[in-house]
């Protein structure tokens, strides 16, 4: 694995390298970089399934990240292989012609995120929502709470209780407030 | 003295001399004037047609056969000739095509004087072949006639052409050679070298010269007539002479040394049955390499030199049943069959000018030359009116009397094969430009008189063969009909075409009542169902706007031949009516719109199937002795074969189970009207000839049970597959046409049971499939034509659009399934109860197996046509046009009084049966019972019509207190979703999957399959026939040789 | 037997209402027996027994309904006519001249078709619906049909032979005299094979992949609603009652009496509902192959049988 | 029939195409009465109360209490209910815990489907408030704006003793003759509709699924 991964950073500049599970090695690769990366390990490398892909917004720095989950039938491995792209800009490759599944991935990203995959199939068919006309649900800055009472609006004499303190109010009765 | 000097011009000898006369004129007049010259040769080709047709006429008026020693002296320095009936008939009718041949030829003759000499020599090279008494002579004649064959076709200077020339010269010249070594040995023997001399003296040639002498002669006229497998010169010179020349050596040289040897065959009474065979072969085995053959002229060739072998064999086996007199009628027929047919076609290719058969398209373009075509082809089958059908017909009789089957085998099967690759000849032409590029060809140019000279040809073909019925035993005006009403329908063909349906409505009316009024029993019962059931579905044509030409002369033949065909008393009429059947029902089918492939198919199982009826009225006459059909009972031991022949030709013809591949191709190509007549009128021709001859054989002769016990389990398995393959058709059309396979089954089984209850349930079904199949398929032209498409899952939801069609094919499809109470079930009930009778339980088992089989594509047919969900583009459709609809309605009513009255049909149906078996009815009341049960139409009727009634009552009722709202196609309830596409949404395609994953490798098209193979494997045996065709002289000139040693060997040369 | 008067038309036409109001009735309650049994057997109440009787009512008394067509709206009545004629054409209690219905207007034939009449005019209705698993089910279910036919009929023409008639009243008259001469005594090789077609007859397990409630929403009747849905509830029990009937007179020597007649068929019932709660359910084409296989085989026996061991 | 097409009685089914409109029914549903005769519509009610058939459309994860119901334990069945796989046979549709915007639409289509008289039931908190799916962007909070409901069973998830209570205090109402809630969607349907329309932005069936 180590070798591997050596001879990755040599060839495609890959960083932040970590191993998040002891079979889950996660490591990130520059955008321009990650098409040539996810074919070399599949076709090379053994990586031949494609788990999922997903993507996490880091909305304070500005950026989407991507993250292939590739799995080794061979090792039983899996790489996490994650992408920064720019948030305001979202736009990435599409890997549908790695793996034909991956365009539902994709339609996925794009609803959820608004991440354009260009050239993936059927992008601009709703995937989830159906007739969405918001900026996708998953952004961040999508406050979903107000989106939520305006659009299906909020029964009176609903109550939130902290579940925490609500609980402990059911069942230890005669406890009080404190710890 | 005018008078003495035409008299002495008319003179026979005045053919020598005007041919000499002119031959020595013409290089005179040509130095003057090229034109006069021509003119000169055509008059004297005139004369010679019309001297040999003037003493002709005399000849049959009754003036002795003239005799001919000229100058004096007797032969050999003389020449010797006689002129009586048979070379008088020869020789004018040679004389007729070698003066049409010469206008045809006319523009490349004129381009050598020489040219034009040479064949007025040739001409009169045949005509002394035929005439002279003379053995001499004849070789004089024979070399006269190679000679200027030989430079005829050396006239186009190309190297094939030459070299074929070559390859002929040499052939000849070796058979001229034999010729003469033969007339020295016979000479040495007898002393004499007049064959009637010779003949006298026949006794005195004998030892090993007498034989070698009778083989050097009979040698070298056989290899003149280019007996399979020493024939390649011959072909060579057919694919490539100019088409006059090349239709002269086919008909003209070859007639003329054919009657060489008939003037010879009582001298080779010994060789007979080698002639035969040799001849024999040859028919056989040019036709099966004719198969293969892709040229058009080599076609021709291979079809001349067919033709010629069975001519030869005809006459050998009539020299050798000694049966002449019948020549006139067998030989004659077939040679002026031959002589017209072969010559018109050569003609017809020099018009065309195209190598290849697929470019032969470009006569699509020209329908008079179309129809020149097809009837020639038509006559060189042997298909009727023309010549050579009485020839053929005649033929096989005598065959038949000296019990020659395997002869007769031979000569059908031949027959069959040249069907094939002529029919299929004409059909490229027919297809026009669908197969191959021919657009890069230039356009036809063709010169009026070109096609006058076919067109006479076949007129006269048209014009013999209808005069040769009255030397039959025909009622001539009765069975010439048809073809009477078809040109009548011809000479209108320019009015509209609704209004020429019209006349032919009445045209066939009158005709087909006038045939049928005066006839009894079956033939009478047909008679309502052919002629009054083909009328009332050809109402239903109306439908069509456009013109169809050609269409309804072709159905006033059909449709009046049906009528005629019951009137036949005869096998020869019964048999000259099934075959112009036959032919004008396949005209109808090529004229659909892909019609013409499946067309070609339907014709070849026809032919075949009309061979097998052929074959067993010959042995039926050879057991009786008589033609009538009512004494075909009388055929003692041979019934059961006559029967086995008979019926097998009809259930070919009904589609009977492995021989249906023919069936559904042309059901559903044909047009949409004519395939209701296909199915409800024509097939019913076959059944008739079922009951016809299971009444005249099965009873009569009380044949033993073991044919018809066959003849059932053909007919239920025809049923049961039949209805196998309607569950897995998406065409509408081909769905309806296997349920007519199917339906038929149940029908031939009833006849097969040879018992009062088992036909009476197959004439109850043949009027009930009468009734619903005429109902459905004019239904499916109605959908049709307003859907314009035949696969069943493009169509969907069309009761909203056409109501009345759906009501229309709902009854017809719950009366053909038997579903009480509608009139099915009688059908049923009455087989069922037959089949218990007879104790044929497995029968029933699997009756019972096919009728539930046939509710998957009654089921399928209504479904994915009438319900389901409509198309988007179909929603504007409107309800089938009135006039398609209007026979339905009487169709309908006629279904709904038989259901509820059964008596009024079976009671008819009995009396007709009665006077065969005796009737096993037994009524009680409207109950009819049987053995096991009963059956009471009536009751059952109002029972049933109560139990509808009473819950429809309470519904409606329910309905008042209901609000019910109408919904459109698309408010279904689709798991929460909603229908997209009515496309997406009707379950159609395939519909009977699971059904194909359980049983379907039973219907996997095995019978297809297997006649693809046949075919295959006698194409792959015609190619192997052509390995002694090198295109070397030397190698032909070898085979010659060796060809001769074989006939010495074979012919008691080992004994020496 | 030909009805002279008017009177005695309306006779029988009486008689046969009460024939058909028992029958169906029965036919509900066995529903619910059946219903009731299945359910103890998994440790259940079950259905009231007046359960069939509110459910007929309920859908009865639907304020509301749509119509898809004419052959839509004709659909049911096609069904329950089929249902009801298929009983009038049996002769229902042996000996009793009023409960033999309309026998008198055909035979056994006559029934065994007059069965499609139903399923053809309903499925025609269902086809109308336009929706495709209606039309899905009923290619499955006639599929299934043609197959169990064939057992069906080899043992019918094996009892034909054995009995050398079609009449069904004939037919049970043979078997009177004690169990001994019950068809499935005599000819136990024909009773085999038509109860394995009428395991595929009735629709349970393992042979009602055409009803399939979960993949094809019930196929057929899956667009029927309302009064529609009366109708059909009303024919599932009259017409499978009849059939019981039917097979009853053909091999269990019919009854004579109206209680012989109720312990017989349950028991025949029984067959179906035994092997229906025991066996998982055929794939369309498995159950097409299965009737064409042992159960013919059987079929083809019993007609040996009957010509070599009866004869 | 494309003659009538737009009258008082119809609706305008403006979410299909051109094409599609003449695949749809367009008509505008009727509320319907009782039978004067007040014996049989309380024989009506009584025979609905004891038949009810409930719609097998699992709408959310409450859906699974609905499964032992069927049980040894519960045997639903005795109290004459049963499972139907049709809208067009069903009477009551028990809306199985939260609703998506997604779900929604099939709802509606699915009970517009169902014949009258019919009854809803709502199981769980999410149609009632939107429970724990209340900020959620495409779970409804309130269900009785979009379809009529006679029985809400609150509780997350509620027992099926509790789902068992509310059929059989529906059975009551229904024998009571309370139980109108079609008529009242039918009567309201505007305002009902006017509702639907808003979150399900792409109404692509007709205005109402005969």
């Amino acid at each position: 694995m180590n070798t591997l991964l050596d001879r990755l950073a040599t060839d495609f500049g890959i960083y932040d390298i970590s191993d998040r599970k002891p079979a889950i090695t996660t490591l990130k690769v520059e955008k321009q970089q990650a098409e040539r990366l996810i074919r070399e390990l599949r076709d090379r490398e053994g990586y031949t399934h494609l788990n999922f892909i997903t993507c996490i917004d880091y909305i304070e720095q500005g950026i989407f990240t991507l993250v292939y989950m590739l799995h080794n039938y061979g090792d039983k491995s899996t790489l996490g292989v994650e992408v920064d792209i720019d948030r305001e800009n979202a736009e990435m490759t599409s890997i549908h012609t790695l793996w034909a599944q991956a365009w539902t991935y994709q339609r996925e990203l794009r609803e959820m995120f608004g991440i354009n995959f260009p050239g993936s199939p059927r992008q601009e068919e709703d995937f989830c929502l159906e007739g969405w006309d918001d900026i996708p649900p998953m952004r961040r800055e999508f406050n979903t709470k107000t989106y939520s009472t305006e659009t299906f609006g909020h029964r009176e004499g609903r109550v939130s209780e902290d579940p925490r303190e609500h609980m402990k109010a059911q069942l230890y009765p005669t406890r009080g407030g404190d710890n | 003295m005018m008078n003495s000097l035409l008299d002495m011009l008319l003179h026979p000898l005045g053919i020598y001399v005007i041919a000499l006369g002119a031959g020595f004129l013409i290089p005179l007049f040509d130095r003057a004037h090229r034109g006069s010259a021509v003119l000169l040769f055509i008059a004297a080709l005139a004369a010679l047609a019309t001297i040999a047709g003037v003493n002709l006429l005399a000849i049959i008026k009754g003036a002795p056969p003239i005799f001919i020693e000229t100058a004096g002296i007797s032969p050999p320095f003389s020449i010797n000739m006689r002129f009586g009936l048979f070379e008088g008939g020869v020789v004018f009718a040679l004389n007729s095509v070698a003066f049409l041949a010469a206008l045809h030829l006319l523009g490349s003759l004129r381009k050598h004087a020489s040219a034009l000499l040479l064949y007025l020599i040739m001409v009169m090279g045949i005509n002394g072949m035929i005439m002279t008494r003379d053995l001499f002579n004849l070789f004089i004649f024979i070399e006269i006639t190679s000679l200027a064959t030989y430079a005829l076709i050396g006239m186009e200077r190309t190297g094939s052409v030459l070299a074929a020339g070559f390859k002929y010269i040499i052939a000849t010249s070796i058979a001229s050679a034999f010729f003469l070594l033969g007339t020295v040995f016979i000479y040495y023997q007898t002393g004499t070298l007049n064959i009637d001399d010779i003949i006298v003296h026949s006794d005195l040639i004998q030892g090993p010269i007498g034989l070698i002498a009778s083989l050097f002669l009979l040698t070298s006229l056989l290899i003149e007539l280019k007996p399979y497998p020493a024939n390649g010169w011959g072909l060579d010179v057919y694919e490539t002479a100019p088409s006059g020349i090349a239709s002269l050596i086919s008909v003209g040289v070859s007639s003329g040394v054919l009657f060489a040897l008939y003037k010879l065959l009582p001298l080779m009474g010994d060789f007979l049955p080698s002639i035969a065979l040799i001849s024999g072969v040859t028919f056989l085995a040019s036709n099966i390499i004719g198969l293969k053959q892709g040229n058009a002229r080599r076609l021709l060739g291979y079809s001349s030199i067919g033709q010629m072998g069975l001519l030869t064999m005809a006459l050998v086996m009539l020299q050798q049943l000694d049966a002449m007199d019948m020549a006139i009628i067998v030989v004659g027929g077939l040679f002026i069959n031959h002589l017209l047919a072969k010559a018109g076609l050569f003609w017809l290719a020099g018009i065309v000018n195209r190598e290849q058969i697929n470019d032969w398209s470009a006569l699509s373009q020209h329908p008079w030359l179309l129809f020149l075509f097809g009837s020639m082809i038509a006559a060189l089958i042997g298909l009727p009116p023309f010549p050579g059908f009485w020839g053929k017909w005649e033929l096989i009789m005598q065959l038949a009397t000296a019990d020659y089957y395997g002869w007769i085998l031979l000569v059908l099967a031949g027959s069959l094969l040249e069907a094939a690759y002529l029919f299929r000849w004409f059909t490229r032409a027919w297809q026009g430009d669908i197969t191959t590029g021919t657009a890069g060809l230039p356009a036809l140019r063709i010169r009026f008189w070109q096609p006058a000279t076919v067109g006479i040809a076949v007129f006269l073909l048209y014009v013999m063969g209808s005069g040769m019925a009255t030397l039959m035993d025909v009622t001539v005006p009765a069975f010439l009909l048809p073809l009477a009403a078809g040109l009548a329908m011809l000479l209108v063909d320019g009015l509209p075409g609704r209004l020429k349906n019209i006349v032919m409505l009445l045209i066939v009316g009158f005709f087909g009542i006038g045939l049928t009024h005066n006839l009894t029993g079956i033939n009478l019962l047909f008679s309502y169902l052919l002629v009054g059931g083909g009328l009332l579905i050809s109402i239903g044509a109306l439908y069509r706007k456009d013109n169809r030409r050609g269409f309804y002369p072709l159905l006033a033949v059909l449709l009046v031949s049906l009528a005629a065909l019951l009137r036949a008393r005869t096998s020869l009429e019964f048999f000259f009516s099934w075959e112009l059947m036959t032919l004008s029902s396949y005209l109808l089918i090529a004229v659909g719109r892909n019609g013409l492939k499946p067309a070609l198919s339907y014709l070849l199982f026809s032919l075949g199937a009309a061979y097998f009826i052929f074959a067993g009225f010959a042995v039926a006459f050879a057991a009786t002795g008589s033609l009538l059909l009512a004494d075909l009972g009388d055929a003692g031991e041979q019934a059961g074969l006559v029967f086995g022949l008979l019926a097998a030709g009809f259930v070919i013809k009904l589609g009977g189970f492995g021989l249906h591949i023919w069936l559904p191709g042309s059901y559903a190509e044909a047009d949409d009207d004519f395939t209701a007549i296909l199915s409800s009128v024509v097939s019913k021709a076959g059944i008739f000839g079922l009951v016809t001859i299971a009444a005249y054989l099965g009873v009569q002769a009380d044949i033993g049970l073991d044919p018809a016990y066959v003849l059932g389990w053909i007919g239920i398995l025809t049923a049961t597959f039949g209805a196998l393959m309607a569950v897995f058709q998406e065409d509408i059309k081909r769905l309806v046409a296997y349920s007519s396979m199917g339906q038929l089954g149940y029908i031939v089984t009833g006849v097969a049971l040879m018992s009062h209850l088992g036909w009476i349930s197959a004439l109850y079904t043949t009027v009930n499939h009468f009734l619903f199949k005429g109902i459905l398929f004019l239904a499916v032209a109605g959908i049709i034509l307003r859907t314009n498409e035949r696969l069943m899952y493009k169509m969907g939801g069309l009761i909203k659009n056409m109501p009345v069609t759906f009501t229309f094919t709902m009854i017809a499809i719950i009366a053909m399934s038997g579903v009480p109470p509608l009139s099915g079930y009688g059908g049923k009930w009455m087989l069922f109860n037959a089949l218990m009778d007879k104790g044929w339980y497995w029968i029933a088992a699997l009756a019972f197996f096919s009728s539930a089989v046939a509710f998957l594509y009654m089921f399928r047919l209504l479904q994915t046509v009438f319900l389901g969900q409509r198309k988007l583009e179909h929603a504007k459709l409107r309800e089938a046009p009135a006039i398609l609809l209007a026979p339905q309605v009487i169709l309908i009513a006629a279904i709904m009084v038989i259901s509820a009255y059964p008596k009024l049909l079976l009671d008819p149906l009995s009396a007709t049966i009665d006077p065969w078996i005796a009737s096993t009815l037994v009524w009680e009341g409207t109950s009819l019972v049987s053995h096991y049960g009963n059956w009471n139409a009536p009751m059952i009727m109002a029972i049933v019509g109560g139990v509808w009634m009473i819950p429809l009552i309470i519904l409606l009722l329910v309905s008042l207190t209901l609000k019910i709202q109408k919904v459109e196609q698309f408010n279904i309830v689709f798991a929460a979703e909603r229908p997209r596409r009515p496309e997406e949404t009707h379950f159609a395609y395939n519909f009977f999957a699971h059904y194909d994953r359980a049983i379907g490798f039973l219907v996997r098209p095995r019978a297809t399959a297997f006649w693809n193979a046949t075919v295959e494997w006698t194409h792959t045996f015609g190619s192997s026939l052509r390995i002694f065709y090198t295109g070397n002289g030397q190698t032909y000139a070898l085979f010659i040789i060796m060809y001769f040693i074989g006939m010495f060997l074979v012919n008691g040369g080992l004994e020496l | 037997m030909i009805y002279a008067s008017m009177s005695e038309w309306f006779g029988r036409v009486g008689y046969f209402g009460l024939t058909l109001l028992i029958v169906t009735v029965y036919g509900l309650l066995v529903g619910a027996l059946i219903e009731r049994i299945i359910a103890k057997v998994q440790g259940r109440v079950g259905i009231p027994y007046s359960q069939p009787f509110i459910n007929i009512a309920k859908t009865f008394f639907k304020r509301t309904a749509v119509s898809h067509g004419i052959m839509f709206y004709l659909g049911p009545v096609f069904r329950i006519a089929g249902g009801i004629g298929t009983l009038a054409f049996i002769p229902v209690i042996y000996g009793s001249e009023m409960f033999s219905n309309f026998s008198m207007a055909g035979d056994l034939f006559l029934v065994i078709y007059f069965m499609f009449f139903g399923q053809l005019g309903m499925a025609l209705g269902a086809g109308e619906s336009g929706h495709p698993y209606s039309a899905i089910g009923i290619a499955r279910g006639l599929s299934q049909m043609t197959a169990y036919e064939v057992p069906f009929a080899l043992a019918v023409i094996s009892i034909v032979i054995q009995y050398d008639t079609l009449s069904i009243t004939e037919i049970v008259a043979a078997q009177q005299g004690g169990w001994q001469n019950w068809t499935v005594i005599t000819n136990w090789v024909a009773t085999l094979a038509a109860m394995l077609a009428f395991l595929g007859m009735t629709g349970y397990s393992p042979f009602d992949i055409f009803l399939a409630p979960q993949e094809i929403p019930i196929g057929p009747p899956t667009e029927f609603h309302s009064a529609y849905l009366s109708f059909l509830q009303i024919n599932r029990a009259l017409f499978g009652a009849t059939k019981l009937v039917l097979f009853m007179n053909l091999f269990f020597g019919g009854a004579t009496g109206w209680v012989e007649l109720m312990i017989k068929t349950l028991l025949i019932y029984m067959v179906a509902i035994v092997v229906g709660v025991a066996f998982p359910r055929f794939r369309v084409d498995q159950g097409i192959r299965f009737f064409f296989k042992i159960p013919t085989l059987i079929g083809i026996m019993s007609i040996v049988y009957v010509q070599m061991v009866l004869a | 029939m494309s003659k009538d097409r737009s009258s008082k009685n119809t609706m305008e089914n403006s979410g299909l195409s051109a094409d599609e409109q003449l695949l749809f029914c367009n008509a505008r549903p009727e509320p319907y009465k009782p039978y004067s005769i007040k014996a049989v519509e309380d024989f009506a009610n009584w025979a609905r109360a004891n038949s009810l058939w409930i719609l097998a459309f699992g709408t959310g994860c409450c859906s699974i209490e609905l499964r032992p119901l069927m049980t040894a334990r519960f045997d639903i069945s005795r109290f004459g209910i049963a499972g139907r796989p049709t809208p067009r046979q069903s009477s009551v549709f028990i809306i199985g815990g939260y609703v998506s915007v997604k779900t929604l639409k099939r709802i509606i289509r699915s009970y517009e489907q169902m014949q009258g008289p019919k009854f809803i039931i709502a199981l769980g908190s999410c149609p009632a408030n939107g429970g724990m799916y209340f900020d959620s962007y495409n779970t409804i909070n309130q269900f009785d704006l979009y379809l009529p409901v006679d029985m809400y069973v609150t509780g997350c998830m509620p027992r099926p003793e509790a789902l068992l209570a509310a059929i059989m205090e529906l059975k009551e109402d229904i024998k009571a003759g309370n139980c109108d809630g079609a008529n009242r969607y039918v009567e309201n349907l505007d305002w009902y509709k006017a509702n639907q329309k808003k979150v399900i932005k792409n109404w692509d069936m007709p205005d109402y699924n005969w």
